[in-house]
């Protein structure tokens, strides 16, 4: 018997739950303005979740999934990126989509029911959230084929979930990223449940990290409650991918707070007491506490920050609250790049219907 | 016997099919602890144990795969998938298993599985949450399709399908699943498989639906008598096999045919039963069969919903016209 | 010019269009140095380069998604899935994104992608390898699926699909891959998607069909010329959108109808033509329509699969049964 | 940075290419019936498999795949499983399904077209032949919880090819048989090619064994030319399942000597030398001269096996050949339990289209 492969999968973390930093920082680190930048993505992507929760309970927004608690995360990744890289989310990455340039009008918008809030004014080449857990990740697969075969110097940012892990789909891309050396990073996003589903239920894997090695390349494990180290491994894997390294997996390990969905009622199958031990390593308070005592962060940016991003959020809601309904036609209007004859018919029916029913209102 | 929702009707005959068989287990995302993110597994864990209550990793294909294996076994899973729209993974265990493992063994084993799944629109819910496609289930033959409508329905036709010897995929109309409230014994009575059910007579048109349509054809039905005109209301209930000799009984009564379905209407299960009148029961019409169906585009989000849902007033439409002929 | 087998046809359409536009690229499994199982895509490699011809990994759900990927970034990808009976694993990601990209980002993304299979029976095929399920994606909105019946149709309606904006299924019947040959110039010339093709006129009766039943249907009509039956042949070639124009017509000429479909029955895409009839061609109808399909069962393993098949045989006597009424 | 998971993937023989004996033998290969018995099964699914494509090649089959080069690792995974255990196999395992108790009779009727070929007399549990490449393992998974639930002390195989490997539905189905402990063994028949993909193509794992990484379950490498080592890993594997050490997986490296099946031309593909350097690897030979060096196997045993294999195949081909054509009407009654009351017409016109079509024979 002798040993032909070996591999390990390491953790990273910079900054420990009570702030206290633990390993030597990284240089973009050392630079406050990008730290309190962090910070700032971070609370507006709180302040979001907060207000459209509140927005779905008052009956103005559908269904709604939250990233409360997960921020580092998706604030971290996406601020890793280039404007000329592409992202492809799950369905819970506000807080990337807000650093790539989707407004929170549009976030609003679509979780509002309009398919306008899919249609991104900025990240163009970014794809919208995808509701089918999984099956975002063979997008991504042809992006980055796409960018290799043009050799581009860009790459793409696939997030998922813990759940997502145990789809096929997720490693039927991976396999695939890395059988071609795509310029690809998977970002797991492990919020320790799936719905009502521990982390633990979802596989008998150790680590998620070592998803990758099925795959022929390397994972890693972060604190994904310390942006520094979200950012930071979003950083090298990119700069590996752009230099031809092909795919890299980053599992960040953080927690839901709050509840699956709007929809849901965590109560029903999680204790409090592990929700409340988890608000002590939350990321916002994390990086908060670093940048009191190392970038003299103080209670008036404190505040200031924090009324900015009510505003910015305010706005949008209002913004959200004002857009009209699209016409029906909608409907048709996208379905294909011109609307084939056959259909003209039914395209008829529905403004006729709708005409109908303006009249009765 | 207190009302119960349709719901709870699935909730009911869960339970009693497994209190009935030890080989009925119930598998699927969330129906654990959480009891379903409908609850219609509700309770069934603390009732029935982990053996037979199993929280699945997420993963469709696997679930409809296991189920088969499950099934050759000798066991009766009734798998969930959470919403219709993650079905498709399971298309292709379905297809190139599901229904075919007793026909490519000569019998010598066979796949009595139940695949449940809630589909249909009207609710609000998020993207890939609201489509109906029963129709790509409908055309695999091997399987059975069925939908119920009432929460009797929904207790006779689910225990139905766990005794079934055979594989049935068993849709259900969610936007329906607390909106109607009956009376339902729990005795244990199955209802036919392969078979329609008239839930209203008449002599001037016959309405045919399933799914949550049916609750918008009856208020149909019922405006139209208002006015006159007798509709007999039947619900599909087995899409296949399906009950050609009660459709066609139907309207060769009626004269009239006005077919209701919430999916888009380009090869849906509609047309199927269209096709069944303009094969086998052309003579008997007095006037063109007319679908009320959902156009064939993409299931708009909730803003545009509505606009987009065959209602009561598209039916009411609908069967002006066909009336229109003589 | 020389006379092509439909195989050849559609080499020459995937090597027309990839001369043309240089986003057009091949993808599948063996689709490279073996040229595919069927030689498709046979030479492509060695005349356009390991960029654009790529040998995937045995991954169809991938092979699926990483074309909606590659068209959103402005590619035409034309992929190949080796037998339509392991298309399944692409249902997911054609009904849940190629089809609805363009429309959910509202014009934002887009997805001109060809998702290449051949399908149906007639050539003792192993299991598994010769079913007809092209009514799974003519009910899918935002989709286009494709049938050609010949080689020059083969030519012109795959370089059409793959110029077309949006996602195309194209379903390449494969026993009729070499049975016909007939001289096809290969001048990049596109046939119109979304059009009927008549292939025969007729006074009497209309045979509506697509695939390789296309070629049984042309035998019988011949056979029945000699009976002094006149038959219509129209190859429906465009499942969705469907050119319902030329079939009403047609059927408003003749009086009657008679589907062909190798497909099973039940709700295959003959219901759909046979449900237009019903609802759009009624009053000019003169008989009852009358399909010919396969049966609702599972494909039979080879020594059964004649038994299984619509033949000429079968479409003659359902044209002599419409002929009865008058 | 700390390390917080290792693996790693070994590799075990017994008999080099030579046949020579490199390592330790396990208890069973001291037996020599056991390993004649080995042998003999190797022979016959040569023999089968030489006949069969003969068959088709003279249009008496249909499509066949060879399993030439790769008989040890399908005998032997079958050879340590007990008859109570259930088999779930890809298309290419004619050996294991032998040893099973297929008969070759049958599998000359499922792969000539007809459907009772899948009706095994012998092993009424195990699966037929998989054509869907990566579908069984869904089966495997499902068989094998039933067998957990009862607590049975029997366990499952499931086989597939390299090529698998990257179909989603293998990791989906590791990946929950890993997260529930099941008594399942899979076996990665890896014969270097997945039609004319190479196994480098497929992925840039360095080893299949290391897909169950990614499930949280052992994998290891063994030589699939080295029957005595495919015995002894699946033992070991199968073993542990027995134990409730959950799932296995087992990589047999071994090369497809054959065309992909009769439909395929290798030689399109691969080179005619890479062929034959493998011929100098095969799995019979190495097994023979090690029967004959250390268990006395001569001439006269091999040509008397030989000569009963081929009496046994050429009475499989006889009763194959004579086997009538199943009734038409058999399409509908294995379709449901019961036919169906609207499936009465169709069963009748067949009845009727069948007789027409007799009476013009
Ligand atoms: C394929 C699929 N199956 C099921 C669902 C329903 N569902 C939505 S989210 C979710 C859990 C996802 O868990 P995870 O990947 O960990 O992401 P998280 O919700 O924790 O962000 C499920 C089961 C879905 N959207 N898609
Ligand atoms: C899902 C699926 N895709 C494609 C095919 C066509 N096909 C049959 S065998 C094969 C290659 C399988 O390779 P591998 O798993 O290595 O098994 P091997 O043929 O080498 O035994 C392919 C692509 C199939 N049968 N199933
Ligand atoms: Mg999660
Ligand atoms: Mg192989």
């Amino acid at each position: 018997m002798v040993t032909v492969a070996q591999f390990k999968v390491s953790f990273s973390r910079f900054l420990d739950a009570t702030g206290a930093v633990v390993a030597e920082l990284p240089p973009f680190a050392q630079d406050s303005e990008l730290l309190k930048d962090l910070y700032r993505w971070m609370l507006l992507t709180r302040e979001f979740d907060t207000r459209a929760v509140t927005l779905q309970r008052t009956g103005q927004l559908g269904t709604f999934p939250s990233s409360l608690g997960q921020e580092a995360v998706s604030v971290g990744l996406a601020h890793a990126m280039q404007p000329t890289d592409v992202f492809v989310p799950s369905f819970r990455e506000q807080g990337a989509q807000f650093v790539r340039g989707v407004s929170p009008t549009e976030l609003l918008l679509y979780w509002g029911g309009d398919e306008r809030g899919s249609d991104f004014a900025g990240p163009r080449e970014d794809f919208p959230v995808s509701v089918p857990v999984g099956s975002q990740a063979a997008h991504a697969v042809g992006i980055a084929l796409a960018i290799k075969l043009r050799r581009e110097n860009r790459a793409v940012v696939c997030a998922l979930g813990d759940g997502a892990t145990s789809k096929g789909d997720i490693y039927e891309a991976m396999n695939v990223a890395g059988a071609w050396q795509l310029p690809l990073v998977f970002i797991i996003n492990n919020n320790a449940w799936a719905i009502s589903v521990p982390r633990s239920a979802q596989t008998a894997a150790e680590t998620l990290a070592q998803k990758a090695i099925a795959a022929g390349f390397p994972g890693e494990q972060v604190d994904g409650n310390d942006i520094i180290a979200v950012r930071h491994a979003t950083d090298c894997a990119l700069q590996q991918c752009r230099e031809g390294g092909g795919p890299q997996l980053i599992e960040a390990i953080t927690y839901r707070l709050g509840d699956h969905t709007t929809a849901d009622d965590a109560a029903r199958y999680r204790q409090e007491e592990e929700v409340s031990s988890h608000w002590q390593a939350e990321p916002l308070a994390r990086l908060r506490t670093h940048l009191s005592s190392a970038h003299g962060w103080d209670r008036d940016q404190e505040e200031a920050v924090i009324a900015d991003c009510r505003e910015q959020i305010e706005q949008a809601v209002a913004d959200y609250l004002a857009t009209p309904v699209q016409d029906t036609s909608a409907m048709f209007d996208y379905l294909y790049a011109e609307l084939p004859a056959p259909l003209a018919e039914q395209y008829q029916a529905l403004q006729q219907r709708s005409a109908q029913e303006q009249d009765h209102d | 016997m207190t009302e119960i929702s349709l719901l709870e009707a699935v909730n009911l005959a869960l339970g009693q099919a497994m209190e009935e068989d030890a080989q009925v287990l119930v598998l699927g995302e969330d129906v654990g602890i959480d009891g379903g993110v409908f609850r219609a597994t509700d309770g069934l864990l603390a009732r029935f144990g982990e053996q037979r209550v199993l929280d699945t990793p997420l993963a469709e294909t696997t679930i409809a795969g296991m189920s088969v294996g499950l099934a050759a076994q000798g066991m009766r899973p009734v798998a969930e998938i959470q919403f219709m729209g993650f079905i498709y993974s399971c298309v292709d265990q379905m297809i190139n298993h599901a229904s075919r493992l007793r026909n490519r063994t000569r019998g010598r084993l066979s796949c009595p599985m139940v695949l449940r799944a809630p589909f249909g629109g009207g609710i609000g819910a998020p993207e890939h949450h609201s489509e109906s496609m029963e129709a790509l289930f409908a055309h695999m033959p091997g399987l059975r399709v069925v939908i119920p409508s009432s929460p009797a329905r929904a207790y006779g036709l689910l225990l139905a399908a766990i005794r079934d010897p055979d594989p049935v995929v068993f849709l259900e109309p969610k936007r329906i699943y607390r909106a109607i409230k009956e009376e339902v014994a729990d005795d244990g009575k199955a209802l036919a498989l392969d078979c329609c059910y008239r839930l209203r007579e008449g002599t001037d048109v016959s309405l045919i639906s399933w799914g949550a349509m049916v609750m918008e054809t009856l208020a149909a039905a019922e405006t139209l008598e208002a006015n006159g005109v007798s509709c007999e209301v039947i619900d599909v209930a087995t899409l296949n096999p399906l009950d050609a000799e009660t459709l066609l009984a139907s309207v060769a009564k009626t004269g009239r045919a006005v077919i209701i379905q919430e999916a888009p209407r380009h090869g849906g299960f509609g047309a199927q039963i269209a096709a069944l009148l303009a094969e086998r029961g052309l003579l008997g019409l007095r006037a063109p069969v007319r679908q009320v169906a959902g156009y064939d585009t993409i299931m708009p989000l909730p803003r545009l919903e509505k606009s987009y849902m065959p209602n009561t007033e598209s039916i009411i439409a609908a069967v002006s016209e066909v009336l229109e002929f003589d």
